[in-house]
């Protein structure tokens, strides 16, 4: 079995993302392209002002996961790193909520990984969105993971 | 031999808006059979009624990973069950 | 006939391009996503080592160009605003040439008006790069805009 | 009235490859006739010989528009002749 090694970051973070920092470690001089996602809280949800947001992750599996999409981006697009960060905990008006940085030696294969991650992410990283409005507070509506679970049912009991 | 029954601890996590609902976000169990993930969420739904409504939009998980919802359970499981996820 | 205006930045530099605040520009409350294309000198073009580069636009008319490109990204995508930025003159290696920051309210949006932006300034943009090797300068081929221009034989002189 | 003949002056710029093989990247010049592009780019070809190959690959401006190649000059007009650009 092979053990590829990539210089990719995750990160889920209670303080504000620094996406220079990210960028910075991407980059490298065989590279010619980074693309990058900044996901910010807006001030508005189905036309209600949102007074702020709260992050909840369950940690283990978010990173997981995280990892898991790195290694499909360098499985199916020719890039050279990537930084996938989150942020938990109160996020307020304009706050970074998550970022991601792909650097590649051409633009089509930093476009194609960057954007994959952030819907990847979206579907399948166990992160949590508590939104407050004036009147109230509701967890954001979510989205479905990709596919059906597989059924291990052929697998014996050890 | 005849298997011997003997009890299974399983740690059980809620997330979002089922933690809400179940008033915990975390506890260790111990299931006194062998039970699928499907049959532990039944045991918190008897539990607690309104949790029942939420099975067809829960996802399970079992260390770490997505799970079927009939795989069985293994002492020392990590099972979580999810609201649909919202990051980004 | 309709003026629309936006809060575009559209620049040829000859001095280091700061993405910080092109990205502070286009940043806004009311949107949630920010996707950039920053382009940089590789170390190498068609595995020969660069020392460096040089680029060299015709001005005027690239910042029509720019400007062109801008106007187009509204029409076809929801987004907020844009800041496209070319440098000019000597560049090193790692040096950023192009950087292209694009805000919306979905990542859609963002994701698409970036990568037209790149795709259609490298095919339209007067703009050309000489590349310096060890034994050499080279001005790199380049690429064709994208359709052949109408004739405008109909019009009679005036 | 019988048209009156006069100079058409033009600003015409060359820029990347074709701007070392002109040596120069400016100039005005007075046309005595009116012309299109294409007699202007074969004014300078038969100038300079070597101009002629780029012709299938030069892109025309005028006024800081593509243009097209049969678009007759008029007084004031600034032209460039265009290399595949490169930018980006």
């Amino acid at each position: 079995m092979t053990t590829v090694l990539y210089d990719d970051i995750f990160q889920l973070v209670r303080e504000p993302i620094d996406p220079h920092s990210l960028i910075d470690h991407v980059r490298a001089p065989e590279d010619g392209a980074i693309v990058t996602f900044d996901g910010f809280v807006r001030n508005q949800s189905h036309n209600r002002p949102t007074l702020y947001l709260e992050y909840e992750a369950y940690e283990s599996m978010a990173l997981t996961k995280m990892r898991g999409i790195a290694a499909e981006l360098h499985e199916k697009y020719r890039i050279h790193r990537v930084a996938i960060v989150h942020r938990l905990g109160r996020l307020e008006i304009g706050e970074t909520s998550v970022f991601i940085a792909v650097s590649a030696p051409h633009r089509a294969d930093a476009f194609g990984a960057c954007r994959f991650a952030i819907d990847t992410l979206k579907r399948t990283v166990p992160i949590w969105k508590k939104e407050h409005f004036e009147d109230g507070a509701v967890w954001a509506d979510g989205e479905l993971p990709p596919a059906p679970v597989a059924t291990p049912r052929a697998k014996p009991a050890s | 031999m005849a298997p011997v029954s003997q009890t299974v601890r399983v740690k059980v996590l809620f997330f979002g808006r089922l933690k809400d609902v179940v008033g915990q976000s975390e506890e260790s169990l111990d299931l006194t059979e062998a039970s699928t993930i499907e049959q532990l969420f039944a045991l918190y739904s008897e539990r607690i009624p309104q949790l029942a409504k939420y099975r067809s939009s829960v996802f399970a998980s079992r260390n770490q990973e997505f799970a079927a919802w009939d795989a069985v359970l293994h002492p020392g499981d990590e099972v979580a069950f999810l609201p649909p996820v919202s990051g980004g």
